[in-house]
Formats: structure tokens, sequence, C-alpha cells
């Protein structure tokens, strides 16, 4: 009897990584969709509100989201360089390198956070009176900049915590060179964060 | 429930133990809510929504039975306001988006393509858990001061950014259940590209997996905008970001617009998995091989494409540009075309067959035909003329429950007597099963047929009082909950009865010839003994053209 | 149906009837084979089927006559609506506020009254705004609606061809007393309009 | 297809794909500084387009993978496209 359980458990984590591939392209689909209704209304209110936008967007400090964009770039080419390494065996490298990435990340969080209290600090945030006396195009860029920069940051935190566990993983060897396909996905979802942020940076920070 | 005998499949060799009886680590109901069997989530799954499903029942009754006279009846309007929410939301995020893929796609996808389970089990339970935590966080508010939210299971922009009702945990309940909806999804898509077996080419899958592939990718690609605006709304209401809210400068159509850009399509993401039943039902019940498979695959692709691009056909009153208006009235009326084909192909697929009116077969001839009513009353909703007077009226009360209750409701119910034997290894009463068939049909059209009538003479929805010169029509509907309820207690009285007292059921009873007929009934733990090579197309019934009885 | 109270009536019960016949022929004849269908070939009578795999001819005809029906549809439906939003530019405006749970009517002369009054047989537009949620100006017997949404304007505009009295109701969901936020219009004749009309302005003015 | 077989990207492409990245970002700054009106959006779109269509290919491996995933990356964009499209014929036209 033990062995038809052993078998079958056996049978269940059978080991398809293109199948662990597709599943993890397909929930990156769903975080490209969920941040894509947010982009739909960023299009919309920017139609609607253009001028304003473009007002509100000078009071947004380009030095911050250009150090964050060049920071998640590098933590992106860190991630893939760590999956390289891991393929040749070199499992040093690829912990130094995830390391770094997870640094980026943390980095990039930091910048995030002295931005964010900039704002707070001169009395922009969501409910705030010197909002609600700005144009209502004014307080929508705002309700979008802080609801889509915060949900994005919230996944740059799911990433490090990702990633944090894939470093164990592979100082504990569960990843190596044969079988690294969590590193890989974990490194998909890394990369789309970036992506998100590729278009977060020029919508709310460059387009005046 | 349990079978004890070791030997109830036919045909087969080797040592067979059903998955009720295979040996588990866990004991007693850690047995069921911590196992990722497919056939054990698939069954959870359906506890949980039948149960979820008698509690809306029941609002719907205590609804119907408020409005059999104008005037206050038994409650007051906040109540009744609160309970069409409560109905709306159980009904449709609870049991008929869920509904079929969640039960049937569970239990039914890997035995049909051949494999021992899901590509991702362990997220399988992880959907289960958090369909269960959504139900949980949804239905809460009816414990919570304040009461359960007042909105409509639409939550529209301004009212659910005002009333005082608990509208949060409504709206995190939906998009918890958005999340275990996608992770379903996101498994059936895995699984039918990586876990067919060898020789089950795309086009000898069963219909059935056509139309949960389908449906999967409605699941992935449309329920995420529905989650980000129910979190809007919610971040709009603790936070007043105004992105929604008008006072700020929000736009409530634009509200409406991410709303419906999901809430269409889930509209196919529970008739699309039901029409799959029905391929499967027609053909075995007809003992001939289906009329234009590829026909009927293909337009299950088309529904989810078509069905993704006509959102904006509920919003046709709230002014829209006129180059919107046309757009989506001419895509709605497009969307209607492979629902035809469909149609016509099950219709067909009647000629020449060997014809038995078995309880699954009934449900689903009746599915056709509710559907087809339905299907006809939205192509009047696709009119634009017409549509602006019957938009929010009882004409759509009456169009939505055909298609969803007549359509996918009947096609649960088919669902569940046609593979009842396989889930359970019972046969249930099937005199008992064409009572209650009779009453639900009968009950059924009783109580949504005059919502047509009294719709288009102008009865607006969602109304807790009304004028005198409806009032005939309302007291016919109430009639017809009295008729259906009686019918649904009745067939779930019977199916559990089968449960306890129900003669053993065969390996196939009805003689399918799709794989989940090949194993015992109930299956073993691990579907197969040996995964199948796949030879044949998938509804070869010749055996019967040649006058030979069902073999396995 | 089948009443002149307005001047949309035709094409929407026009298009309502085409449709519903067309889907009246369609829905028999699918009903009535599958009634054929499972008599005649019943198992009893007919224990030997017949594997038919398909027909493409019948694929292409189901799909393309569908198809033409369908479009003839959306453009019946799609040309009765293009009436409904061409208000004529000499056209009686007034202007409507929804409320919770209430209709104000506001007239060029700025009188406000909380039901609608308008003279027969001339075009009526009516600029509709919202001061709190959605609402949604309906009335059943002229076949319009529009809804009223905050930050919006919308309009609708219609003939009124008989007198009488006719409900207005409020069809989009709008909270508590969303059934009874209800108002009637009064149709009467030109004169009626203008000595009430002449009256309610002198009790403004007093 | 199957794991281990599929191809190992040098260190070397990766840096120089990071490189283009860096340059692209340090455009778009410079291009946002002049006023092109109109354009600007679309160039500013067009860059960042760019910019996540390097990550999707070589970062995220899509140019070495089997065609099936191009495919679905390509569905999935083009939904949110259409979602896109098909909501600005109502926005487009009256305002």
């Amino acid at each position: 009897m033990n062995q038809l359980v052993e078998s079958v458990v056996h049978e269940h984590v059978h080991r398809d990584d293109v199948g662990a591939k597709i599943g993890m392209w397909l929930f990156l689909f769903t975080e490209l969709i969920l941040f894509g209704g947010m982009f739909l209304a960023y299009a919309v209110y920017r139609y609607q509100y253009g001028d304003f936008f473009a007002l509100a967007s000078k009071k947004l400090d380009v030095f911050f989201g250009l150090i964050n964009t060049l920071i998640l770039l590098t933590s992106s080419l860190t991630m893939a360089m760590s999956i390289t390494a891991i393929r040749r065996e070199s499992k040093k490298l690829s912990m130094l390198f995830l390391a770094l990435t997870i640094f980026f990340a943390l980095l990039f969080m930091v910048n995030k956070y002295f931005e964010w209290s900039a704002k707070f600090s001169s009395g922009i945030f969501p409910g705030s009176t010197e909002l609600l006396n700005q144009p209502k195009g004014i307080i929508i860029y705002f309700g979008l900049y802080f609801v889509m920069t915060g949900l994005h940051a919230l996944h740059v935190l799911i990433g490090m915590v990702i990633l944090l566990v894939m470093f164990f993983y592979l100082k504990s060897d569960v990843i190596n060179s044969d079988y690294y396909i969590m590193l890989e996905n974990s490194g998909l979802y890394w990369h789309l964060v970036d992506i998100i942020w590729i278009f977060l940076f020029p919508l709310f920070y460059l387009i005046h | 429930m349990m079978l004890t005998d070791i030997k109830s499949g036919n045909g087969h060799n080797g040592e067979y133990i059903d998955f009720y009886n295979a040996p588990t680590k866990r004991k007693g109901i850690f047995k069921w809510i911590f196992s990722t069997d497919h056939k054990r989530i698939g069954i959870l799954y359906l506890v949980s929504l039948l149960t979820f499903f008698s509690v809306a029942v029941i609002f719907g009754f205590l609804m119907r039975l408020e409005l059999i006279a104008p005037g206050k009846t038994i409650m007051d309007p906040q109540t009744y306001n609160q309970i069409f929410t409560l109905h709306g939301v159980i009904m449709i995020f609870l049991f008929i988006i869920p509904g079929i893929p969640a039960v049937f796609g569970n239990f039914l996808l890997p035995l049909m393509i051949g494999a021992r389970d899901v590509a991702f089990p362990r997220l399988n339970l992880l959907s289960w858990w958090l369909f269960i935590l959504g139900g949980f966080v949804a239905v809460i508010s009816l414990f919570l001061p304040g009461g359960p939210a007042d909105t409509g299971w639409t939550f529209y922009i301004p009212y659910s950014v005002r009333t005082n009702t608990n509208v949060i945990p409504a709206l995190m309940g939906a998009f918890i259940l958005g999340f275990s909806s996608i992770l379903t999804g996101l498994n059936f898509i895995t699984t039918i590209h990586r876990m067919r077996a060898p020789g089950m080419s795309w086009f000898k899958m069963p219909l059935f997996v056509w139309s949960l592939y389908a449906t999967g990718w409605i699941q992935i690609l449309a329920t995420p905008i529905v989650g980000i605006t129910l979190l809007l709304v919610a971040i709009e209401r603790w936070f007043g970001v105004g992105i929604f809210d008008p006072a700020l400068g929000g736009d409530p159509i634009l509200y409406q617009h991410l709303f419906w850009i999901y809430s269409h399509p889930a509209v196919y993401i529970m008739i699309l998995p039901a029409m799959g039943v029905i391929s499967e039902v027609i053909p075995v019940f007809s003992r001939r091989t289906i009329f234009g498979y590829k026909f009927i695959a293909f337009s299950s692709i088309a529904i989810a494409f078509f069905g993704s691009l006509v959102w904006a056909h509920h919003m046709f009153t709230v002014g829209m540009s006129g180059t919107a208006m046309w757009i989506f009235s001419l895509l709605t009326f497009l969307v209607a075309i492979p629902s035809a084909i469909k149609v016509f192909n099950w219709v067909s697929t009647l000629y020449k067959g060997s014809i038995e009116l078995e309880p699954p077969m009934l449900f689903a001839l009746a599915f056709i035909f509710n559907f087809t009513i339905g299907g006809f009353t939205g192509l009047m909703q696709g009119a634009l003329s017409l549509n602006i007077h019957i938009h929010d009226t009882y004409f759509i009360v009456g169009h939505f429950h055909y298609v969803m209750f007549g359509g996918t409701g009947f096609g649960i119910f088919a669902a569940i007597h046609h593979w009842f034997p396989k889930m359970f290894g019972k046969m249930y009463n099937k005199r008992n099963a064409k009572i209650s068939f009779a009453l639900i049909l009968g009950g059924f059209q009783l109580l949504y047929f005059p919502m047509f009538i009294m719709g288009y003479l102008g009865m607006p929805r969602r109304y807790y009082d009304y004028l005198p010169e409806f009032h005939i029509w309302h007291l016919l509907s109430t009639i017809g909950s009295w008729i259906l309820i009686p019918g649904l207690i009745l067939m779930f009285v019977n199916l559990i009865m089968a449960l306890k007292k129900g003669q053993r059921a065969e390996a196939n009873p009805w003689g399918g010839v799709t794989l989940e007929w090949t194993i015992p009934s109930p299956p073993s733990f691990e579907n197969f003994e040996k995964i199948p090579v796949v030879e044949k197309e998938p509804y070869d019934f010749t055996h019967y053209e040649l006058g030979e009885e069902v073999k396995n | 149906m089948l009443t002149n109270a307005s001047n949309f009536i035709k094409e929407v019960d026009g298009v309502f009837l085409f449709i519903l016949g067309i889907s009246l022929l369609l829905l028999i004849m699918i009903t009535v084979l599958m009634v054929i269908f499972v008599f005649k070939y019943n198992r009893k009578k007919n224990p030997k089927p017949r594997n038919i795999k398909g027909n493409t001819t019948l694929e292409i005809i189901w799909t393309v006559i569908p198809t033409v029906l369908a479009v003839g549809m959306f453009y019946y439906g799609w040309y009765g609506y293009k009436k409904m939003t061409a208000a004529p530019k000499d056209a009686y405006e007034i202007n409507v506020i929804a409320k919770m749970w209430k209709w104000d009517f506001t007239y060029p002369n700025g009188v406000t009254i909380d039901s609608l009054v308008v003279p027969i047989n001339k075009p009526v537009k009516l600029n509709i705004k919202s001061i709190d949620v959605n609402h949604s100006f309906f009335i059943p017997a002229f076949r319009i609606k529009k809804d009223a949404i905050p930050n919006k304007d919308n309009y609708l505009w219609f003939i009124p061809q008989e007198k009488g009295v006719y409900d207005i109701l409020c069809a989009e969901y709008c909270g508590l007393r969303h059934a009874y936020m209800y108002s009637k219009i009064y149709v009467v004749h030109q004169d009626e309009f203008d000595e009430w009309m002449k009256k309610l302005s002198v009790k403004i003015n007093q | 297809m199957g794991h281990g077989k599929n191809h190992i990207v040098n260190y070397s492409t990766y840096i120089f794909v990071w490189l283009t990245l860096v340059t692209l970002t340090s455009l778009t700054v410079t291009v946002a500084s002049l006023d092109l009106g109109f354009l600007s959006v679309l160039v500013a779109l067009g860059i960042a387009s760019l910019k996540a269509l390097l990550v999707l290919l070589v970062f995220m491996h899509l140019r070495f993978d089997d065609r099936m995933f191009r495919i679905f990356v390509l569905i999935s964009f083009i939904t949110l496209l259409i979602f896109l499209v098909l909501t600005f014929f109502d926005y487009a036209n009256i305002r």
C-alpha cells in the first residue's frame, strides 16, 4: 500500500519545466492586464485632463525616477546573469548576482520611500487638503500616481521576498544547474516588474 | 457513500481502489481540505458551490416573495436592496463563474485527456482555499454592523462610494474569488498544453476540454481587469484618490467600461463550459458522433474572442459616442453567430441518432431551448433603438436568467446527472430525476417568462415596489418560484439519497466513449493504471452503428 | 405596445417585432426539429445510429444566413437609434436634474417643478444631469431612456403624439428609494400648455 | 523544448542589452526636455515599448524559447491593446 502512495506521490510531482514556465507566463499575463486596467484609466484621464497632467507631472522629480529606472534595469541585468551563472554551474557567482538583484530592489524601495515622504511632507497625498484644493485633473493625476507606483512598489516588495527565498534555495542546492526553473520563473516575474516600470517612468515623470 | 468493494469497475485488471478509499496521510476532513487530488478538489468545489447556491436560491425566493404584491410584503426596502445584491454576488461570483470549470473541469479534465492530475495540483488546492476565503469575505458583511452591500452586484460608481453599507468586504471577496478563478484557468491551460495522453492531438480532445481551454484564456485575460477595478473602488472608499469619485473628477462611465471589460466576457466564462457539457451529453445519448466537431471547437474560441469585444453593450444608455454605439452593437450581433452554429450542430447531432431521454439528456435539450430564447432576447438587446427601451428593465433580468440559469444552470444539472455515477459510483433514481426536471423546467418558464413581458411594458429592475399594472406578471413569476424550488429540492434530495442508497454504478452506465468512461466508477486515485494511448476520434460511436453493445 | 404615444414607438416596436418574428420562426424550427428527432430516432425505434460527422455546406449555410440576419437586425436598430440622437434645433428644451430620489424639471423661463408638462406634437429636448449618483430617465410609454450621470451632460428628445399622462421612472439603481423615484409626464394641447405656463409664471412671480 | 537543452545566454549579450537599455533611457529623458508637442507622447511610449521588447526578448528569453511563448505574449498584448482601442472609441469622439 505504501508503495502505491509513494508511486502516486512521485507521479504527482513529476517534473515538467516547460509546463511550469507556461504557468508562470500565464500568471504574468494576469499581472500585465492588472496593470493594463490602470494604464487604461491613465490613458482616459490623460485624454480628458491632458494640460493638468502636464502641469502635475512637473511636480515630480525626474531625477528620482531616472535613478530608479537605472536601478531596476541593472537589477534585471544581474537577475538574468544569475540564471546564466547557475546554468554554467557557478553557484557562487549566481548567488552573488542574485544578492545584487535583491540589493538593487532594496535600493529602489529606499529611493521610493524618500520620494514619497517628500511628497507627503509637502502635503501631497490622497485626501490631503492641499491636494483637494487643486483642480480635478491634478487630483486624479496624483491619485493615479500613488496607486500605480504604490502597486508597483508592492510588486517590488513581493519580488524581493521571492528572490530572497530563491537565494536560500540556491544556497541549499535546491536550485542547481539541472533544476533552475524556479529561479527562471522568479526572474520572469522580476523582469515583468521592470517592464511595468519602464512604462510608468515616462508616463508619470517625462511627459509634459 | 464510500465503496468498500474493491472491484466495482468492470473489465479492469489488477488491484483497484477508488480514490475515496485510497490510502492518504491525513484523516477525516483533512483528507479532503488538504488533498491535492483533482477529484477530491472537484467534489470539494461541488459541495461548497451547492451550499452557496442554496443560500442564493433562498435570497431569490425571498425577493420573489417580497414582489408578490405591490407595497411592503415581508421586508423593508433596505433589506430588499441588500438581498438582491447578495443574491447577485453569490450566484455570479460563488456559483456560476466557478460552476462548471471548478467542479466538473477539475474532476473531468485530467480524466478526459488521460492524465493523472492537473499540471499544478497544489495550486489547484490553493484555488479552492482562495474560493472559500473569498466566499467567506464576501458574505461576512451579513454579520457586520451596517449589513451587506446594497449596491447591486455591479458596484456602480458613485453609489458604491456613497453608501454606508459594507461594500469593501464584498469587493475584496470578489477580488479574491477572481484570483481563484485565474489560478483555475491557468492550471487548465497548462494541463491541456502539457498533459494530454499520447496520441490525443488537439482535434482529438473532447469538446468539453476545448470549452475549458477557451474559458481558461478568458479567465486569465479578463479577470485581472475586474480585479484592479474593484480594488480601485476599495481604494477610492479608503483614501479618496479620485480615480472614480466624480466629486474629485473621476469618471463613473470609465468604471462601467472597466467593470464590463471583465464582466461581459465573464458571461462567457459562465456559458462556454456549459456548452462543453452539452457537447458531451448529446452525442452520448444519441449514440453517434457529434455533428461538426471542428465547428463547435472553433466556435468556442470565436465566442471567447468576440465575447471580449462587446462589453459596452451594457452601457448603451450612458451617453457613449456614436462610434462606440454602432461598433459595440455590431460586434454584439456578430458574437451571436458562433453561438447559433453550436445550436445548429447540436440539433443536427440528434439526426439519425439513437436517442434515449435519460435525465442528463433532458437537461441538455432543455438547455438548447432555454439558451435559444436567451440568445434571441439577447439579440433584441443588441439592437440599439430597442436596447434603449428595454435596458435596465425586467426584460434584461429575464434574458439574463434564461442564459445563466436556463443555460448554465441547466448545463450544471445536466453535468451533475451525467457524471454523478462516475463521481460517486452510484446511480440515482431516474424517475425522480425526471420529475424534478419537469418541475424545474416548468417552474423556470413560469418564473422568468413573465419578466420579458413586464420588462417590455416598462418595469425597471431592482425595484422594491412597483405600479399596480405589473402586479399580475410579478404574481405569476412568484408562483413560478414555488414550482421551481420544490423541483430543485427534489433533485438534490434524489441525488443525496442516491449517495446513501443508490445502486452501484457501472464504469460506463451511459455508453460514453470519452476516456473517463474507460475507467471504473469512481476512478482510482491514479485515474489510469496505465496512461492510455489515444487513437480514435473523440466521439467514435461506430460500434453502435455496427450493432455492437458498449465495450470497455 | 401598438400605441402612438411618441415618435419613436414605430422604430422601437418595429425592430422588436422584426427580431421577435425571426426569433420565433427559428425557435419553433429548432424546437420542432428537436422534438421530431427525439421521437423519430428514439432508441426503441432506431437502435442503430448513423454516424454523420458533419456537412460543410450546411455549416456554411447556417453561418451565412444568421450573419445576414444579424447584420440586418443591427442596421434596423442602429437606424432607429440615429433618429433618437438627432434632436431638432427648434426643440423645446427643458433641464432635468436627477437627485436621490426626485426629478426636477426646469423650464426655459426658470420655473422648476417636479413633474413634466409638454405640448403635444412638438419636439421636446431634455438635458439630463445628476447631482449625486447615477440615475436613468425612463418613459416606458415613449420608448426612451437616458442615464443621468454626475459630471456628464446627457440629453434625449422626443415628440409626444398622444394626449395623456405617462409614467416617468428611474431605471438605474440609485439606492433606498430607487423604486419611488417616480414622476409623471402630462401631454397637453398647445393652448392648455401656454395657459398652464402663464399661471405658473404668475405664481412664481408673486 | 525540455529542460537543460535550451540556449544559455552569454553574459556579454546581457551586458550589451543592458547598455542599450541605459542608452534608450537617457535618450528618452533627453527627448522629454525638448518640446515636440503631440509627438512627445508617441516618442516616449515608442522608446518605452522598445525597451520592454528588449527585456522580453533577451532578459526573459522569449527569443530563445519555444515559439508558443511568443504567440502567448502577443495574444495578451493584443488583448490589452484591443481593450484600449475599443474604450477610446467612446472617449475620442465626444469630448
